[in-house]
């Protein structure tokens, strides 16, 4: 059945290198429409690098990315690595996937609610009012609707987190990049975001999640990729990886889990 | 012991500073007659024009021997000696133009003149109905301009107007135009020495010495060395 | 203390505090849009630009502003009339004024500075702030104006508004090139009368009032955003 | 030709009558005067900066007092106020009190009057730099129980210089022009001396280039300092990625 | 026998409020030598606040702290906060009070180990040689040995929270706040942290954690605070809390971890 479904994101092959050490050793990842693909591994094995390549905020040395059917064009570039072809097309590509940094990244000059809107309006060309309406119905959904007018400094870690979603989501992505979005929020509001992704995952969107929350990994994803220095060690539904791992290194890692 | 106060700028034939620090010029040989004639040791103490009058008051030196020409409001802060010299007022143009110093020459052209000197004065009493008029901080500045033709005239004091006439750039391009009318009130009282208004002793000391130097004949002979005319002006 | 002088003058007072003014407006406009460009250049450009803007900096920055002004009004200057029909020109009246050379050099110099502090403030903009706009699709152009600038720009607002009272401060130079803004009206006073202190005094208040405006402003502007201290 | 190039030749040597030994010795007190009075400026300006942070109000208020009224005041009226006035009325009080009069070093004056001004501008470049510090990093210098002065010497000033050494480059250029002012008190710089040069031989074209050139080697000079510098304390910071901003 | 180990930190009715929202509305908490107290609530309940109020990162309203044995003077101050009579003494107290962070807050322009060593030198007046002795050991510990040499920029995130708990260890705090010190590290780097903590707890050292881990915490803790809008809501082992909670509003909380 999920053979029906449109690719929405191929990536293949991805290689990078951050000097001499190489952090991705050629990861392959494919994702339909309405996929949850949740990527675990131990700290530092590359996760968020491969997040970070697959927008082009780290230019990868080699490989090839595929989103919704449109294969963005890479060519080398001097320094060994590949840089875009038409960097309008990467905006235009960026614009329809939404992020979530494990540092929220939040823009310090803007209010939570001018840093939802911000995208919106100005990348993707909605009105002002609309962009309020919606940036205010997801402000409800993670609960902040009350520091809406706060600045990020003055928010608690999970406030600034739940606002880092809430901007990704406002600009309606088909693919979703999710880096680590639940690490700073406590368990009722894990189990609120995990019923938003869900949702999501229903609309028919598609999202890459990397989470060290086995148990979040577990209840929210279609597909689990285990990412071991740099190389994907196993991948397969869920209930392989967390209860069946066949590599040895996976079933040493999920088997915390059950500690 | 008399400290004299020198403008640290050089103002040739006048005063200036050499390259070795020395200074010397016509009011620096008269500077030393004067002195040779009242038996005193005499220093020079150089500073900018902004701190001249500061530090007269402030007894740093006795008096500003800097080519200062004496106008009335002048001496309502300090004192004047008697004159020493008196150069007339010039206009000098471009060679093509008609020459002629008085108000109808100038209708609608623009003068370039050094602020704060007599000329200003005496452009704001006679010409100032009739043309424009430009401020220079220093006459050669004036100069540049009327050669890059975006002033008419220059109007200033003679002997330096005559200096640059004599140059090359100056020889090229302008002429003398005529000296202005004389106005006894703005441009007769001259150059003199300024001083402390308590000063009175020092005063009738220089004022005795600069008439002996005349008397003697000295002022001439330095004038000699210096121009090839009187520069004292009319009595 | 005697400010009898000031019946006198108050007319001269007037028209050099609009020069002063005009000046430091011109100045500070242009020339911060300038060194928008010229920090850019700087963080984000080639080789090539980077080493232009580079050696724009250093020229303006390393040579005295007076001698800028000098060889800009003397000698690009007296060049000009020996252009032909220009004295005929519409521009002529402009171009033979002071004021259009000390506008011009000082719009140039000024962006030199500002140009240095936006360049330091642009690199001081975490990093991470920029990756987001990248993330959202924002294309160079827009991300500049939304979030690399604006942050900037707070960045440096107390290093800004320093830089424009130092240009308030560099206008007596026009003087040079004859024109007469409030410091050379002063220093006219102040030959004619020989009164060491009351005309600066007044400039100095005139001086004093122009830069509290623009310290409240920026403090004003400064304040749009809370800081966590 | 030829005689115009001796001339030249002659106009500059360093040997009087030529004007390169004045010259060069006006550059050397630009640069004494520059460097005192940028050290004084950077210790009020660091004073100034930290007290107005410190969230004191009267302290604040002075600040803010200082830092507009001497930025505002020409340095011209400052020194010649302070050095000739000021000294004025000291010398009357110690008259009246039957003390000997009291002489001040106009360079001196002058050197601490520009530094004072210099500490204003100062005063709001290091401010700025310091409120760019993340905060983050300062309350973790203070949960280790680093005191003030530790804190600032280890944390606050690496941490700050990245983003104040554009600001200071840019006012030690100017003080480096500004320092014209000590002939006021009578003391000669290279701008003076030019000017000097240029009057006594009417070259003022060549000696305005020729100082020119002094003051871009100075400028070249310490521009690579500042960037050396720059360099050195920017380690540890990520590259802006990419050409405009991708 | 508990209430045979010395007291080694009691914090008595503390209050805290930023601008008009009142975030500790009187919370008190007694930590006896090796102990474990977990606190734990939902975000933006003033978990953060509270453990930065007692090393005065942030001053508090009222409220009353000691450590070990010694009260922090503290009086009133302008704007209704109170603040320290002295200075010195609270940089002997911080001293002794290791902290991580929520945000990490490494020092941006030194290298990890440069970081590390920082205070033990400079604070403490270890010997450079002895403090790099020990920064490396922990540096295995936490297995960052390779990165010793690296700045927190190109870290990742994992990787900058275990360069903050080896900083917070190497002061050997008597008394150690940590904020959510797993939040970015992967199952098996948790339990890893976990041993660490129960070896510091064992050589008699007091901890005070935040954590949204629930089972971290009930592994860890010897107690656990549920704070709840500024309130401590519930107190008690942590079988107590997390099996048998007395307040709904725990009962409510806890009851996603079974989820
Ligand atoms: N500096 C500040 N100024 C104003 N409000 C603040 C400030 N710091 C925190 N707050 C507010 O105080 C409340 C408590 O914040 P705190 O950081 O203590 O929460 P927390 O319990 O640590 O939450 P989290 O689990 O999300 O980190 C939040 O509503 C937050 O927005
Ligand atoms: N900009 C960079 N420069 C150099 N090395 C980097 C850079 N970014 C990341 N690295 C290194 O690359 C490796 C992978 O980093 P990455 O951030 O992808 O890890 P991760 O899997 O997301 O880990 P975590 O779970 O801790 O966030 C790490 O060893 C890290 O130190
Ligand atoms: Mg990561
Ligand atoms: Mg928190």
């Amino acid at each position: 059945m999920a053979e029906l479904r449109p690719q929405a994101l191929c990536v293949e092959n991805l290689h990078k290198r951050f000097g001499t050490q190489e952090v991705l050793k050629g990861v392959s990842a494919t994702a339909r429409k309405g996929d949850v693909i949740a990527i675990i591994g131990s700290s530092g094995s590359g996760k968020s690098t491969f997040l970070r390549c697959i927008n082009l905020l780290e230019m990868p040395d080699s490989g090839r990315i595929t989103v919704n059917g449109e294969e963005i064009g890479l060519k080398p570039a001097r320094g060994g690595h590949l840089q875009p072809k038409s960097w309008r097309q990467v905006e235009r590509i960026r614009g329809g996937l939404g992020m979530v940094f494990q540092s929220f990244n939040l823009w310090a000059h803007m209010t939570v609610l001018e840093n939802i809107i911000e995208a919106p309006v100005h990348v993707l060309g909605l009105s002002r009012r609309e962009a309020i309406d919606k940036a205010e119905a997801l402000l409800n959904k993670v609960g902040l609707y009350d520091k809406r007018d706060a600045y990020p400094a003055f928010l608690s870690g999970g406030q600034q987190q739940r606002a880092a979603i809430a901007r990704a989501l406002c600009i309606d992505p088909a693919v979703m990049l999710f880096d680590e979005p639940t690490s700073a929020l406590d368990p009722e509001l894990v189990g609120e975001v995990l019923k938003v992704i869900r949702g999501l995952a229903e609309e028919g969107r598609t999202m890459l999640l990397v989470t060290h929350e086995m148990r979040f990994a577990r209840d929210v994803s279609s597909h689990v990729l285990f990412l071991h220095q740099g190389r994907v060690e196993e991948e397969g539904p869920p209930h392989q990886i967390f209860d069946a791992p066949v590599s040895a290194r996976c079933r040493e890692f999920t088997a915390t889990l059950s500690r | 012991d008399v400290r004299f106060g020198v403008m640290n700028e050089s103002y040739p034939p006048f005063f200036a500073k050499d390259a070795s620090g020395k200074w010397q010029g016509w009011e620096i040989d008269l500077m030393d007659a004067v002195c040779a004639q009242m038996k005193e040791k005499c220093e020079i103490v150089e500073l900018s024009w902004d701190g001249l009058i500061p530090a007269l008051q402030s007894k740093k030196f006795d008096v500003i021997w800097s080519s200062m020409a004496n106008t009335s409001e002048r001496s309502k802060i300090i004192d004047f000696t008697d004159k020493y010299y008196n150069t007339p007022s010039t206009l000098i143009g471009p060679k093509d133009q008609k020459a002629g110093a008085a108000a109808a020459d100038v209708s609608g052209k623009t003068i370039g003149i050094q602020v704060s000197t007599v000329q200003s004065d005496y452009f704001k009493k006679y010409f100032s109905k009739v043309a424009q008029d430009k401020t220079y901080q220093t006459l050669d500045e004036a100069f540049q301009d009327l050669q890059a033709g975006r002033i008419d005239y220059v109007f200033g004091d003679s002997l330096a107007l005559q200096a640059f006439l004599d140059s090359e750039a100056g020889k090229d391009c302008c002429a003398k135009m005529g000296d202005v009318a004389d106005d006894k009130e703005i441009l007769g009282a001259g150059v003199s020495g300024g001083l402390r208004k308590d000063d009175t002793a020092l005063k009738a000391k220089l004022n005795a010495a600069i008439a002996a130097v005349r008397a003697s004949g000295q002022y001439d002979e330095i004038t000699k060395k210096y121009f090839n005319f009187d520069i004292y002006g009319a009595k | 203390m005697s400010f009898s002088w000031i019946d006198a003058y108050w007319p001269l007072l007037l028209t050099g505090a609009w020069q002063t003014v005009s000046l430091l407006v011109i100045s500070v406009f242009f020339g911060f849009l300038i060194a928008i460009g010229l920090a850019f250049a700087q963080v984000s450009g080639g080789p090539l630009t980077r080493a232009l803007a580079q050696g724009y900096c250093t020229f303006f920055r390393g040579t005295p502003l007076l001698i800028q002004l000098w060889l800009l009004y003397y000698g690009v200057g007296s060049l000009l009339p020996m252009i032909p029909g220009i004295r005929q020109s519409l521009f002529w009246p402009i171009l033979r004024e002071g004021f259009f050379f000390a506008a011009v050099s000082f719009t140039l110099n000024y962006a030199a500075y500002e140009a240095e502090v936006l360049r330091g403030a642009l690199l001081a903009v975490p990093k991470g702030e920029l990756e987001a706009g990248r993330a959202f699709g924002m294309s160079p152009w827009r991300l500049t104006r939304r979030i690399w600038l604006p942050r900037a720009i707070r960045i440096a607002l107390p290093t800004i508004g320093g830089e424009i009272v130092m240009q308030l401060k560099a206008t007596p130079l026009a003087f040079t090139v004859t024109v007469m803004d409030l410091y050379a009206v002063a220093t006219k006073v102040r030959q004619d009368t020989l009164l060491v202190y009351e005309p600066l005094i007044v400039v100095t208040v005139f001086y004093l009032v122009i830069t509290a405006l623009i310290a409240g402003t920026f403090r004003l502007v400064e304040r749009q955003i809370p800081m966590r201290r | 030709m030829a005689t115009a190039q001796q001339g030249i030749l002659d106009l500059l040597s360093p040997i009087p009558p030529g004007w390169g030994g004045v010259l060069l010795t006006g550059a050397a007190s630009t640069i004494t005067i520059s460097a005192g009075a940028f050290l004084i400026g950077l210790v009020m300006g660091t004073g100034g900066a930290l007290g107005k942070l410190s969230g004191n109000r009267p302290l604040g208020l002075l600040l803010a007092f200082y830092t507009t009224a001497i930025r505002a005041v020409p340095e011209l009226i400052l020194i010649v106020g302070l050095y000739y006035a000021g000294m004025d009325g000291l010398n009357r009080l110690l008259a009246l009190l039957n003390l000997p009069a009291f002489e001040l070093n106009g360079f001196a004056v002058a050197i601490a009057v520009l530094g004072f001004v210099q500490g204003a501008y100062m005063t709001e470049v290091l401010r700025g730099a310091m409120l760019a510090i993340p905060i983050g990093q300062i309350e973790a210098a203070k949960a280790f129980g680093m005191g003030p002065r530790l804190r600032f010497r280890r944390i606050v000033l690496p941490a700050l210089l990245p983003n104040a050494l554009p600001g200071l480059a840019n006012l030690w250029m100017a003080i480096m022009k500004d320092s014209a002012l000590i002939a006021v008190v009578g003391y000669q710089e290279l701008a003076l001396a030019t000017r000097l040069a240029g009057a006594s031989t009417k070259h003022y074209f060549l000696f305005f280039t020729a100082s020119a050139f002094i003051y871009l080697a100075l400028t070249l000079v310490s521009n690579r300092l500042f960037m050396l510098l720059e360099r050195r304390v920017r380690r540890g910071q990520p590259k802006v990625a990419g050409g405009l901003a991708r």
